[in-house]
């Protein structure tokens, strides 16, 4: 059934850029990205509480990607709704050639976060590349194309990396040629630990562009700026998790081989960079879609150290990639409502929200909040998990370090995405309401982050620890 | 013979560190997708059928004809000057792509020594080949030298993946080059679009989204 | 049904309802149910306090992963704090009532947000779970930052409130790491005391709670902020949120059994100089609200140094001056929030009538608004510690822990900082009195100084300010009652054994309420006589002009020139900076003075600070040029960098 | 009862009495030092009759704050009096900390002083205002102190108890003594507004402080604060008794000497009116400061004594 994820977008995507029909091509996503769910669903929940391996040789739905598949499948529920609206001013050509990416998009994505080979989920990172860059170039303008340009350009180089590491990996491997992950756990072991560094390292490069890990994220805060607000939250919310993912595995191996010390550094030194950069850039943009893009580089370097941390953290980096999915999804879609209104993306230029705009507003303001880890969010939860396990593992200075660079982000996010809200809006601002399914999906999201904040049921708890024994057990 | 084809790979990267014209740079990668095929075949002991097949659409089709032809036409439509910019002069440029090779050698001496897991001739050249990529990507001030430098640490990446002496699955492969190739077709029609979109004499000055 | 959760449901309900209702009812509905579960909870915790034979009701909610069972539970010292706040929350939403009612367009989120503030705040002084604890504390100070931002949305305060929220923030993390540090020594998040104490934990939580308790140099967030935000706004800061900090500073440490001395001596330290930083601070400035935050600043720090006194005469063993000291502690947080939030009403019907805050506009409103005068004139002589009123019972008996300490202590080092902290009490103590006098006499007395119209004041302001002033005294003339409101609380905490102790300052403060209804009786009375032999004997005449003709109001004594004598004089702590036009010439142009004062930590430590770190910050900030040849550098040179690492490795 | 009752009539004469009598005995002082006969000591006695009777003329720009503020301030003088061991060694009202009371008594005698005098929307009173509030707010810190030192040394806590002991205790001496009266007396010349920190006798409103303040008072108010006035230097006047007083002494020649002594510092009050010219407006902060000087210096020499033994 699988199967279905894999090709039914491909085909859609090839009708929708076959018969050109504008109708089709706005109502296919949010169509498909329901059905899609719903298959999700079906498949992860339908073999709860016990490890598939599936018994395709390529392609698997265990609990882990069940879980990046289900928070994706939300994210495409909401994107596509909005790309309703994305799409309504455009021709016909340019709505098929939209869907038509998209679609590819999340195909990729989804084949990757199934696949149980290294080569092929590389085969599928790089084709979200390629979708994801026209889909970065959708609007056409200058700073598209730039933005587009740079996210192909060092995305391609990323993945070249990657892929050397992926070399490197089959190099080490003294036994088996095989890419599967569960052969290369099998084998870890067994392999040459100099060859393994290096191939975890040139990977760990390679996935961590796509994840925007810094000092090698330099791409996204220009790709998810210049993008079209549906695939802005597609970007942040779903590829960015895809490359986790592959990093999470791989780190896996690294700790069967016995080289876990090592993996951490890096993770560790990649994480404090990444949270770094965001706490700087933060501070100095004047582009809330960019701002935006460095929280996300931000929480993408906390999800590096609560793997780096390991132990309870891991549970924390998965509760901490869904609550970062679908606030930053919510975010960036709100960015398309005040986007139309305002007409820029300058914080300077965007102000009294609150009164233009009140529902939005609201969401931003709530989604904001979530965002920074304040409680009742489930990234407070997750958080909370992370320090806990470094104060267990006794790391006090990374600590002091980290709050001290957080403090310095929800100074500067708060600073740049609330100063929207406020103040007087200018003259002309049309002040019409949109259509509801330009809010509903949001108060979703956001409502699911608070939520799961405050009372995490069991079922989800286990379902979480289920997903954590594909990359512990 | 298929060393052979590799040493001339590590020529082709002196001679493309030295030169001035574009058009030099897009015969050299050609003549490094034919010695690419000549070395996968060299080596093809054990290589089934199918896959020389898949290398040979890698090397043959892809690497030294689409991408070339295609790198070309982007040149002409886009009247690009067939001159190099660079921010070396070439004199330097061959001294820094000679002191690569060295590290190549010496990397492959030392890996030679110590594990024999890679091909240490293939492997050195392939270290070289991706620094040069590197060295061409971050010195040439124009666009699509960047391109061309990317296909060279590209083809840097495909010698180490034959130096490793193991098969990849023939699906990773061709899904690699298909993915290489539609990279660069797309990286040829951004160039497209931001000459027709940008509007000035300089299409290289893609610097303008920043913090 | 629980108390807790009956008053936390109710709060949320009237909160949910004024969102939901229409405009009309919806605030009168959910002040009501605000009012209810104030009531309840008021009354339960009075009668908590007041009869030792119940105990705590508790009530325990099983949260999911991570944080399991987690407790709510009433004890005596959570109970005290509940009285503090469901008091302020009576009063504090009848003057958001008032406002929301006078003011057309003031949002109906506001007693949502309020619901919310109230109902963390006394959900996070019965929780006994630290990250829930965490939890509530930060929705408390989002909860309050909304107030804050639907209140006014001036641009131009904005970065106040973002200062305020990083402030919060940061202080947030302080606990957290404390917290964490503690649970990591105890293995449970249950808030109690570590095996070990370690210097650090009780720096990261003092530090942490000072955040909020605007211990001076935590404080800079505080006086941009109080100004703009309507009373009942800055009332609920200044006369409860304010005391968590207190709260989580007492129940924290005191879980902690002994401490080491130099804690005692760092607390009484940092507050020593909150004291007299906040009110030489007050002392100067002329808007109002500010001077009241600056003043707040002051009484945080003397509940401060009765907590550090407290904390060294226990650990010198001097029980009955560690109680009196703890007892003055909590007994002035309790008058501070009785007259602070008055303060802060009268000084609202002074900006409403008038239209403005700044003191030297103002002039002569008591004749305007009589009602709100008296109050204020209360509240200052309250907050000033004069007897008869709120502010005496703590101070006082701030002051007898410190003396029974020093009489009993052993080293010269030891009584030199206590006479020193007697004399700076003292000291902030007069300081305090020429600041309200001051702040009394030039906004209520004397004429108007300005051309602005004034208004009377509306009778809707009266309840809060009549009923407050009437506790101010009451509770000044009685102060026994406050003495046994406080015993419960101290002896949960410090045992039964100082039940003696107890005896001993009930009589203390019995003998002192006997000397202040004389003393009221005898003021009472003498104004009686007054009133009778002159009443027949007064002619009503204009002021002595000091020789002009036509005195203008304009020759009155101003503000700035009442405090200009004393600010000169320790002008070494205050920076002035002065911008004028003197008059020179034959035909002299307009000439005009301007003084501005500057909060040192404010101008000196933080900006600065600030401006470094955005230093340190900017040395990173051109690695994003938007140049892609250096951005692919960036990850070749990190990928050589781990390859070399891992070469040295092998 | 009989001694007791005494004792109440005694400190009864004492309060209602002797503060006239005071600023007669500065005034006559000041007078014959003058070269002049002067007014009989009782004149102030009879000024008070006589101002009470007047008809007073009230500012039509004054609250009931202005009516009410010297009533005030009288009866919190008048108690803080009471507070002070009086002309038999013991005061009417004792309790722990009672000397606390004391200075927050003063306080709210001055806090409506100042209120009293701004209300009346005259400049000059506004700066009298001014000055008294500034200059004298090192007084109170001064006198705390002074008072905790001596609280250390004696180990109680109320006035009588400390003041009566202070002589047996280790703390005491007349090397610590002499600093504690000369601090004591700096603050009765600030409380009572006398040369060199004001002139009384003044007539250029500028250079005035307290007297400035009381501008527009007229008839009954005048008289209470004229009377507050001279009931504030008893008072202290009676602290500086207490402390010179030898512990032995009792009965009669208590009073006796106690009055002696008020008598001797009225004296001496006259005496530095009639040698000293007042200081610089901007020098009197400096001088009051001087008794916090002062009450460090006998910090400092009691802690020598006591923990050192030496002196």
């Amino acid at each position: 059934m699988y199967e279905l994820l894999i090709y039914f977008p491909l085909l859609l995507a090839l009708m929708s850029i076959v018969l050109r029909n504008k109708g089709f091509s706005v109502y296919v996503l949010p169509v498909w990205s329901i059905v899609q769910t719903v298959i999700i669903f079906f498949l992860v929940f339908s073999k709860f509480n016990f490890l598939y391996h599936g018994t395709e040789k390529y392609f698997a739905v265990d609990n882990l990607s069940g879980l990046f598949l289900i928070i994706t499948g939300f994210l495409f529920i909401g994107s596509s709704f909005h790309s309703i609206d994305a799409l309504k001013e455009r021709n016909k050509r340019d709505s098929s050639f939209y869907t038509f990416n998209l679609l590819v998009f999340v195909f990729a994505v989804n084949a990757l976060l199934m696949s149980k080979h290294l080569g092929l989920m590389w085969v599928f990172i790089e084709a979200t590349t390629l979708s994801g860059a026209m889909l970065i170039y959708f609007e056409k303008k200058h700073s598209s194309i730039e933005a587009a340009w740079k996210y192909i350009f060092i995305c391609s180089i990323g993945v070249a990396f990657a892929f050397i590491g992926i070399i490197f990996l089959s190099a080490a491997s003294t036994h088996s040629v095989d890419l599967f992950f569960y052969e290369m756990n099998h084998n870890a072991p067994l392999m040459n630990k100099t060859w393994l560094k290096f191939g975890y390292t040139f990977a760990l490069i390679g996935f961590g562009t796509k994840m925007g890990l810094a000092p090698v994220h330099s791409w996204l805060p220009d790709a998810h700026s210049e993008a079209v607000w549906p695939v802005s939250a597609m970007l942040s919310g779903a590829l960015l998790n895809g490359a986790f993912l592959a990093i999470m595995k791989l780190t896996r191996i690294t700790e069967l081989a016995g080289i876990r010390s090592f993996s951490s550094t890096l993770l560790l030194v990649m994480g404090v960079l990444s949270v770094l950069t965001a706490a700087v850039f933060v501070q100095k943009t004047k582009n809330y879609k960019r701002l935006l893009a460095y929280s996300s580089i931000e929480n993408m370097g906390i999800l590096s150290l609560c793997l780096y941390a390991g132990g309870g953290a891991l549970f924390a980096a998965l509760i901490h990639a869904l609550g970062h999915s679908l606030t930053k999804a919510s975010l960036f879609l709100t960015t398309g409502n005040i986007y139309r209104r305002y007409h820029s993306k300058e914080i300077f230029n965007v102000s009294g929200l609150i009164s233009t705009d009140r529902m939005s507003a609201i969401i931003w303001i709530v989604s904001f909040f979530c965002i920074i880890a304040s409680p009742p969010g489930l990234l407070f939860v997750s958080e909370i998990l992370l320090f806990k396990e470094l104060v267990q593992k006794e790391s006090y200075g990374l600590i002091i370090l980290l709050f001290v660079l957080l403090a310095a982000v929800v100074y500067g996010a708060a600073f740049g995405l609330l100063k929207i809200c406020v103040g007087e809006a200018p003259l002309n601002i049309d002040k019409t309401r949109f259509p509801l399914r330009n809010y509903i999906p949001q108060i979703i999201f956001v409502s699911a982050v608070i939520i799961l904040g405050i009372y995490m049921p069991v079922s989800f708890k286990s379902f979480i620890d289920s997903a954590l024994e594909v990359i512990t057990k | 013979m298929s060393a052979i084809a590799a040493v001339l790979i590590g020529v082709s990267l002196l001679y493309i560190s030295t030169t001035a014209r574009l058009e030099s740079y897009i015969k050299m990668l050609m003549l490094q997708g034919i010695l690419l095929f000549m070395v996968a075949a060299g080596n093809a002991h054990d290589i089934s059928f199918t896959s020389i097949i898949i290398i040979g659409v890698e090397t043959i089709l892809f690497k030294s004809i689409m991408i070339p032809l295609f790198l070309l036409k982007t040149i002409r439509k886009n009247q690009i000057k067939s001159d190099v910019e660079s921010y070396f002069s070439g004199f330097t440029s061959l001294f820094i792509v000679t002191a690569i090779l060295t590290l190549g050698f010496l990397t492959a001496y030392l890996s030679a020594s110590s594990n024999a897991v890679l091909e240490p001739l293939y492997f050195g050249i392939s270290i070289s080949a991706m620094l040069t990529g590197f060295f061409i990507i971050a010195t040439r001030k124009k666009l699509i030298t960047h391109i061309m430098g990317y296909m060279i640490l590209e083809n840097g990446i495909f010698l180490l993946s034959l130096s490793a002496a193991k098969e990849m699955p023939f699906i990773v492969n061709l899904g690699v080059s298909m993915d290489i190739f539609i990279g660069v077709f797309l990286a040829g029609i951004f160039i497209n679009r931001i000459k027709t979109n940008f509007d000035q004499h300089d299409i290289d000055d893609i610097s303008r989204l920043k913090d | 049904m629980n108390k807790i959760f009956l008053s936390v449901v109710l709060f949320s309900a009237g909160g949910l309802l004024s969102v939901i209702l229409p405009k009309k009812i919806s605030k009168i509905v959910s002040f009501l149910l605000i009012i209810a579960g104030s009531f309840i909870i008021l009354l339960s915790s009075i009668n908590y306090l007041l009869f030792s034979s119940l105990t705590g009701e508790s009530i325990s909610v099983i949260f999911s992963f991570p944080f399991k069972e987690v407790i709510f539970k009433i004890d005596s010292l959570s109970s005290f704090f509940i009285l503090i706040l469901s008091c302020g929350f009576i009063f504090n939403s009848y003057s958001a009532f008032t406002n929301s009612v006078k003011k057309k367009h003031s949002s109906r989120f506001d007693f949502f947000f309020l619901s919310i503030f109230y109902s963390a705040m006394i959900l996070a002084v019965t929780v006994s779970h630290s990250i829930i604890f965490i939890s509530l504390w930060e929705i408390m100070t989002l909860s309050s930052f909304a107030l804050i931002m639907l209140n006014h949305s001036q641009i131009e305060d904005f970065p106040f409130k973002i200062n305020y929220l990083a402030a919060m923030h940061i202080g947030m993390f302080l606990l957290l790491g404390a917290f964490l540090y503690i649970s990591a020594d105890t293995s449970s998040f249950i808030l109690s005391a570590p095996h070990q104490f370690k210097g650090i934990m009780f720096i990261l939580l003092f530090c942490g709670f000072a955040f909020k308790a605007e211990f001076v140099p935590f404080h800079p967030w505080a006086p941009h902020l109080y100004p703009e935000m309507p009373a009942h706004v800055s009332a609920a800061f200044s006369g409860f949120m304010m005391k968590l900090g207190i709260y989580g500073i007492m129940r924290t440490f005191i879980s902690f059994g002994d401490i080491p001395l130099w804690c005692g001596y760092a607390v009484l330290g940092v507050s020593l100089a909150t004291t007299f930083y906040g009110i030489i601070f007050a002392f100067v400035q002329r808007d109002i609200k500010r001077l009241l935050a600056y003043s707040s600043i002051e009484n945080m720090g003397i509940i401060g140094i009765g907590i550090g006194s407290g904390i060294i005469s226990f650990h010198y063993g001097y029980t009955t001056a560690g109680i009196f000291s703890f007892a003055g502690a909590l007994i002035h947080a309790l008058n501070h929030s009785i007259f602070k939030p008055l303060l802060f009403y009268s000084a609202e019907v002074v900006e409403n009538i008038t239209g403005t805050r700044d003191v030297e506009k103002l002039g002569g409103v008591m004749k305007y608004a009589p009602v709100a005068g008296t109050a204020f004139l209360i509240a200052s002589l309250s907050i000033c510690g004069i007897p008869l009123f709120a502010g005496f019972a703590g101070e006082f008996s701030i002051y007898i822990g410190l003396l029974k300490a020093i009489v009993k202590n052993p080293s010269a080092g030891n009584v030199a900082f206590s006479v020193l902290a007697v004399s700076l009490l003292a000291l902030s103590g007069a300081i305090a009195l020429i600041t309200f006098a001051k702040a009394f006499s030039v906004i209520f007395l004397g004429e108007k100084r300005s051309q602005h119209k004034f208004e009377k004041e509306s009778v809707s302001s009266y309840l809060p300010l009549i009923t407050l002033s009437l506790i101010s005294f009451v509770s000044g003339i009685f102060p026994q009652f406050l003495v046994k409101l406080v015993s419960r609380p101290l002896l949960d905490i410090f045992g039964m054994d100082f039940y003696a102790s107890f005896g001993y300052i009930s009589q203390l403060f019995k003998n002192l309420s006997f000397v202040s209804i004389l003393l009221s009786s005898a003021i009472l009375l003498m104004c009686l006589i007054r009133y009778l032999i002159s009443r027949n004997k007064i002619k009503i005449s204009d002021t002595w002009g000091c020789g002009y003709d036509k005195p203008s109001s304009r020759i009155q004594y101003t503000g700035f020139g009442f405090s200009e004598n004393f600010s000169s004089s320790i002008s070494g702590i205050i920076q002035q900076k002065d911008k004028k036009a003197s008059v020179s010439g034959i035909f002299p142009r307009e000439a005009f003075f301007a003084a501005r004062f500057f909060d040192i930590f404010e101008s000196k430590i933080y900006y600065p600070l600030m401006k470094y770190f955005r230093h340190a910050l900017s040395v990173f900030s051109n690695i994003q040029r938007g140049n892609t040849q250096i951005y692919i550098l960036y990850g070749l040179i990190f990928a050589l960098a781990a390859v070399i690492w891992i070469i040295a490795g092998a | 009862m009989k001694e007791i009752i005494l004792k109440y009539a005694v400190f009864g004469i004492y309060i209602i009495i002797f503060p006239f009598i005071y600023i007669g005995l500065i005034n006559k002082l000041k007078n014959i030092w003058c070269g002049r006969k002067g007014a009989p000591v009782f004149q102030p006695f009879y000024d008070f009759v006589k101002l009470i009777r007047k008809t007073e003329v009230i500012s039509s720009k004054t609250t009931y704050i202005f009516f009410f503020a010297p009533v005030a301030s009288f009866v919190a003088v008048i108690f803080a009096a009471l507070v002070v061991p009086g002309p038999y060694g013991i005061s009417i009202i004792s309790f722990d900390g009672d000397y606390i009371f004391f200075a927050y008594l003063l306080s709210l005698s001055k806090f409506v002083s100042i209120a009293g005098a701004m209300d009346t929307a005259s400049s000059f009173e506004g700066m009298g205002a001014a000055r008294e509030a500034s200059f004298t707010s090192f007084v109170e810190p001064a006198y705390m102190m002074l008072l905790t030192t001596i609280v250390y040394a004696t180990g109680f806590l109320s006035f009588q108890q400390i003041l009566f002991v202070i002589q047996g205790s280790t703390g005491w001496s007349f090397i610590t003594g002499a600093p504690i009266i000369v601090a004591l007396f700096i603050m009765l010349l600030s409380e009572g507004s006398r040369i060199p920190l004001d002139d009384p006798k003044t007539h250029l409103e500028l250079t005035m402080i307290h007297e400035v303040m009381v501008l527009d008072n007229s008839g009954m108010s005048l008289a209470l604060i004229n009377y507050t006035s001279g009931l504030k230097m008893c008072v202290i006047s009676s602290i500086i008794a207490s402390v010179l007083i030898p512990q032995e002494t009792v009965g009669y020649r208590y009073i006796l000497l106690f009055f002696a002594i008020i008598a001797g510092t009225a004296l001496i009050v006259g005496v530095i009116e009639s040698v000293f010219a007042r200081v610089k407006m901007s020098h009197v902060p400096r001088f009051v400061f001087t008794m916090v000087s002062v009450a460090i210096f006998v910090m400092a020499i009691s802690f020598l004594k006591i923990f050192r033994g030496v002196i």
